[in-house]
């Protein structure tokens, strides 16, 4: 986490940085969201940067907090060869959520978009395919956002769906209760 | 002659046109591990395109994490990568200590070191058991469940548990190690390494496991490190990466190993990189049950943080108002965001946790490194037969529990 | 219709003991109670000392749908239908508390117990169930086969009376 | 020597659909009957089927069981041959099959190199 990642990097962009911290010993910065693509590449080609792998991409939902824009993109970046990390977050706004991809610097962005987009809503723009990863494409909603409860359920199939032929009619068991309907013991002895 | 088959083949193309067959190895597969199914789109034998879909173990992790205080989501993340659980337990413990600016007592560091090593040559035993049973080999999937009851053993012995541990704790771990249990650890030693040579000898040189794994799913040391490869996958491709050599954490700058690195990136350099690993972590546990000294489990003073003992907790009034308050409103984390990474199972396993300052995470991200290596798979299949699905996919260790969350 | 049998005793315990000691099983493993599963396959506590031995992934061979591991919203259509087209008599096994009733992932994501979609004959607690468990889940199954109708084999029957 | 009876062909026979008879008919009549539509589906993993199976595939894997299917039929034909053979040897015999014999293995050589097999 040596400054030696963070300085090429803010001197280039510096008009798109808004802060920059290193808490916890983490480099990061907070940037504009507008020309993503290129501080990434930058990152990966400029040899002192030399970012060759994006350890990992995620989002976070500060609506609770009480931020102005409501959702941060955040980047963890790795050099292989100099050993070090930066992290880079963009704030997001909730109304036209919406980033630039980096697959096209990185092949791992490509699964982990996807999965922020099944999460949190966020599109990317510019992604070979955007569609649900973790969740069925029945599922309304991005349940990783505060706003979404966490017991709502969405179920694609119950035992009372009728099965074509046997099991058309409602099943005979008293109603659908937690599962816990029919508990019957079996008097073996 | 070879001109003449190509003219054969430009014959047959123009004269007897063939479709694509599309294939669903689904989520009920001998070889899908359970949950995750590939549509391979296949002209005769040839896999001209692969679709992975991944999602059938999302369990929620961290919409679960979101509603639990910082020391409840330790089980949980026992379930993330299901196969080495201590792994993910010190990851989270050091994300949140990391947070807290916490010092880990020395003995823990130790306990963490021998009971996370163990955990992984559970892993490593799993995967290469897998492998072995999707190509046949059922008696190489015997031997490792064989020996990697012995790792369960010692770790229940320890953690109460034989799978799902939840051992750490922010700031130590849960309790300190029962009598003779390094002796016993030790004594595990010459079963597991006799498993793991009797494996050499059956598969390493096995003439169809040479076929069937050599130059299969290769993946180029510049893909690899673009596709976010780590771990043994990584290794096998040639980057030179372990974050317990690296970024040393613990006490891990204190033991000697090595790191095995091969470079052909095929499937049977992914098999091999764990069977030397294996190895190495036996050499690890070695040197920590010879390094460690009698000494607290839990950080000393950090009374907003451990949990009080339970004599203190029945006998004193602070002891019980401390365990009360940290049990219902959790420990107090200061606000801000911490990136820890540890070396993981299947390569660097990180955690990114934001706090507001309440008891409450508002963020545990793990970073999955299965999910990740296997976001490529659908490229590495194409061009391969349907029998390579098998090997590539084993060769991959992919865990639901890491990889769904 | 097969021959109404259950009347005649000694004919029934016949099938009966034939039926609970050559049990096919269609592993239905998802999560980590598969660990645990792999320990009971094991040679150590080894399920097949039991007659229950026997592995196929295809619901067509099988009679023993042994669902291990939590049961995602998305695997649930997945599960009816290897249920479904499961031979006859068919007997369920929830492994391990996130089969029995969706363990400590009551979220959006989990399906709360696998008797939401098929009927269950028995439910193994713990998380992951210890094999001695699974071991005296097995057990169990083979005392109600022995005793006659399991549970979803008289349910079948009475809906398929039902239907006429 | 052509046996004089055929009986124990019969029993044979006879015995073989017994023991196939004991496995199926119990089978048939006591076990229960519960069909639905899903169950008759074809099994695809757990998935719905998709596409149809009867796709145009390319011709060689046509090709490798015909060339399968002649050189085991050959060998079907060596084993009566051979049990004769060792009871009455005479060099008619022998003429035959090395007749024969021969014309399959030009074919095989011919298919060697023609490299048939040679397009994994």
């Amino acid at each position: 986490m040596s400054k030696a990642a963070l300085e090429p990097v803010k001197k280039k962009f510096a008009s798109e940085v808004i802060s920059e911290h290193a808490q916890h010993g983490d480099e990061t910065l907070v940037m504009k969201k507008a020309k993503i693509q290129a501080i990434c590449e930058f990152c990966r080609d400029d040899p002192a940067v030399a970012m060759d792998m994006l350890s990992d991409l995620t989002a976070v939902d500060y609506l609770m907090q009480g931020r102005e824009t409501r959702f941060e993109v955040v980047y963890h970046l790795y050099s292989t060869t100099r050993r070090h990390r930066l992290r880079i977050k963009l704030p997001v706004g909730e109304d036209g959520a919406e980033v630039a991809s980096v697959t096209g610097v990185w092949k791992s962005a490509n699964w982990m978009e996807r999965e922020v987009w099944d999460m949190y809503g966020i599109t990317f723009e510019g992604h070979p395919d955007l569609r649900r990863i973790l969740l069925y494409e029945e599922f309304v909603g991005h349940p990783l956002r505060k706003d979404y409860p966490i017991a709502k359920r969405q179920p694609l199939t119950r035992r009372e769906d009728p099965v074509e032929g046997i099991w058309e009619q409602k099943h005979i068991l008293t109603g659908p209760s937690a599962g816990a309907h029919f508990r019957g013991s079996y008097d073996i002895e | 002659m070879t001109s003449n088959s190509e003219q054969l083949a430009v014959q047959e193309r123009v004269a007897l046109p063939t479709e694509t067959m599309t294939i669903m190895m689904g989520p009920v597969h001998p070889a899908m591990h359970g949950t995750v199914r590939v549509v391979v789109t296949v002209d005769g034998e040839r896999i001209v395109h692969a679709d992975v879909q991944v999602g059938y173990l999302h369990r929620g992790f961290e919409k679960e994490c979101e509603s639990v205080t910082w020391g409840q989501v330790f089980p949980y993340t026992d379930r993330l990568n299901y196969v080495s659980p201590i792994l993910n337990n010190v990851g989270y413990a050091m994300a949140v200590e990391k947070l807290l600016d916490l010092e880990v007592p020395e003995r823990a560091e130790y306990i963490r070191v021998i009971s996370g090593e163990l955990s992984r040559i559970g892993d490593h035993l799993t995967c290469i058991a897998a492998i072995a049973m999707e190509m046949g080999a059922f008696s190489i999937f015997l031997y490792c469940v064989r020996a990697r009851d012995i790792v369960y053993d010692r770790l229940e012995e320890l953690t109460g548990a034989r799978v799902t541990h939840a051992f750490c704790r922010v700031g130590g771990v849960k309790d300190d190690i029962p009598e003779g249990w390094l002796e016993k650890v030790r004594g595990g030693f010459d079963e597991i390494t006799g498993v793991i040579d009797d494996i050499d000898g059956l598969l390493t040189k096995n003439r169809i496991f040479l076929d069937r794994t050599q130059g299969v799913g290769v993946v180029s040391m510049a893909d690899a490190i673009s596709s976010g490869f780590t771990g043994p996958v990584g290794r096998a491709s040639g980057i030179d990466y372990d974050v317990r050599k690296d970024h040393a954490y613990g006490v891990y700058d204190r033991l000697d190993f090595d790191v095995p690195v091969m470079d052909a990136g095929d499937t049977f350099c992914r098999y091999y990189v764990r069977m030397e690993e294996v190895r190495q972590s036996l050499r690890i546990i070695d040197q920590a049950i010879d390094q460690i000294e009698p000494g607290p489990v839990k950080a000393e003073g950090a009374h907003r943080v451990v949990l009080p003992t339970k004599n203190e907790t029945y006998n004193t009034i602070e002891g019980m108002i401390r365990h009360f308050k940290l049990v219902v409103d959790g420990i107090q984390v200061p606000e801000g965001e911490a990136y820890t990474y540890v070396e993981g199972g299947n390569g660097e396993l990180g955690f990114y946790c934001v706090s507001d300052g309440s008891g409450v995470p508002v963020k545990v991200r793990c970073r999955p490194p299965c999910f990740i290596v296997t976001g490529q798979l659908g490229n590495m299949l194409v061009g391969h037969t349907l029998a390579d699905v098998v090997p590539i996919f084993g060769s991959l260790n992919m865990i639901g529990g890491e990889c769904d969350r | 219709m097969g021959i109404e049998l259950y009347g005649v005793d000694s004919l029934q315990k016949i099938l009966g003991w034939a039926r609970k000691y050559s049990m096919f099983k269609q592993p239905f493993v998802t999560a980590c109670c598969g660990m645990e599963y792999m320990s009971t396959m094991g040679p150590r506590y080894d399920l097949s000392r039991f007659g229950c031995e026997f592995v196929q992934f295809t619901p067509r061979h099988t009679d023993l749908l042994f669902v291990v591991g939590t049961i995602s919203e998305r695997q649930a259509p997945v599960l009816r239908r290897i249920y479904d087209q499961m031979a006859d008599p068919k007997f369920v096994v929830a492994f391990g508390v996130c089969a029995s009733s969706g363990g400590f992932y009551q979220n959006y994501a989990v399906v709360p117990g696998i008797d939401q979609i098929i009927p269950v004959d028995v439910y193994i607690p713990g998380c992951p169930p210890r094999p001695e468990q699974v071991i005296d889940g097995i057990v169990r199954l083979q005392e109600i086969i022995q005793a006659g109708e399991t549970h979803s084999q008289r349910e079948l029957r009475q809906l398929a009376e039902a239907k006429g | 020597m052509p046996a004089d009876t055929y009986l124990p062909l019969i029993v044979f026979i006879f015995v073989g659909l017994i023991v196939v008879a004991m496995f199926y008919v119990p089978a048939i009549l006591m076990g229960p009957k519960n069909d639905n539509d899903v169950k008759l589906e074809p099994f695809e993993c757990g998935n719905e089927p998709v596409g149809e199976p009867t796709v145009p595939f390319n011709p060689r894997f046509y090709q490798v069981a015909i060339l399968f299917l002649v050189f085991d039929v050959e060998i079907a034909f060596l084993y009566p041959w051979l049990v004769y053979y060792r009871e009455k040897p005479t060099v008619w015999g022998l003429v035959i099959m090395g007749l024969f014999l021969t014309v399959l293995g030009a074919a095989l050589i011919y298919v060697v190199r023609k490299r048939v097999l040679r397009w994994a």
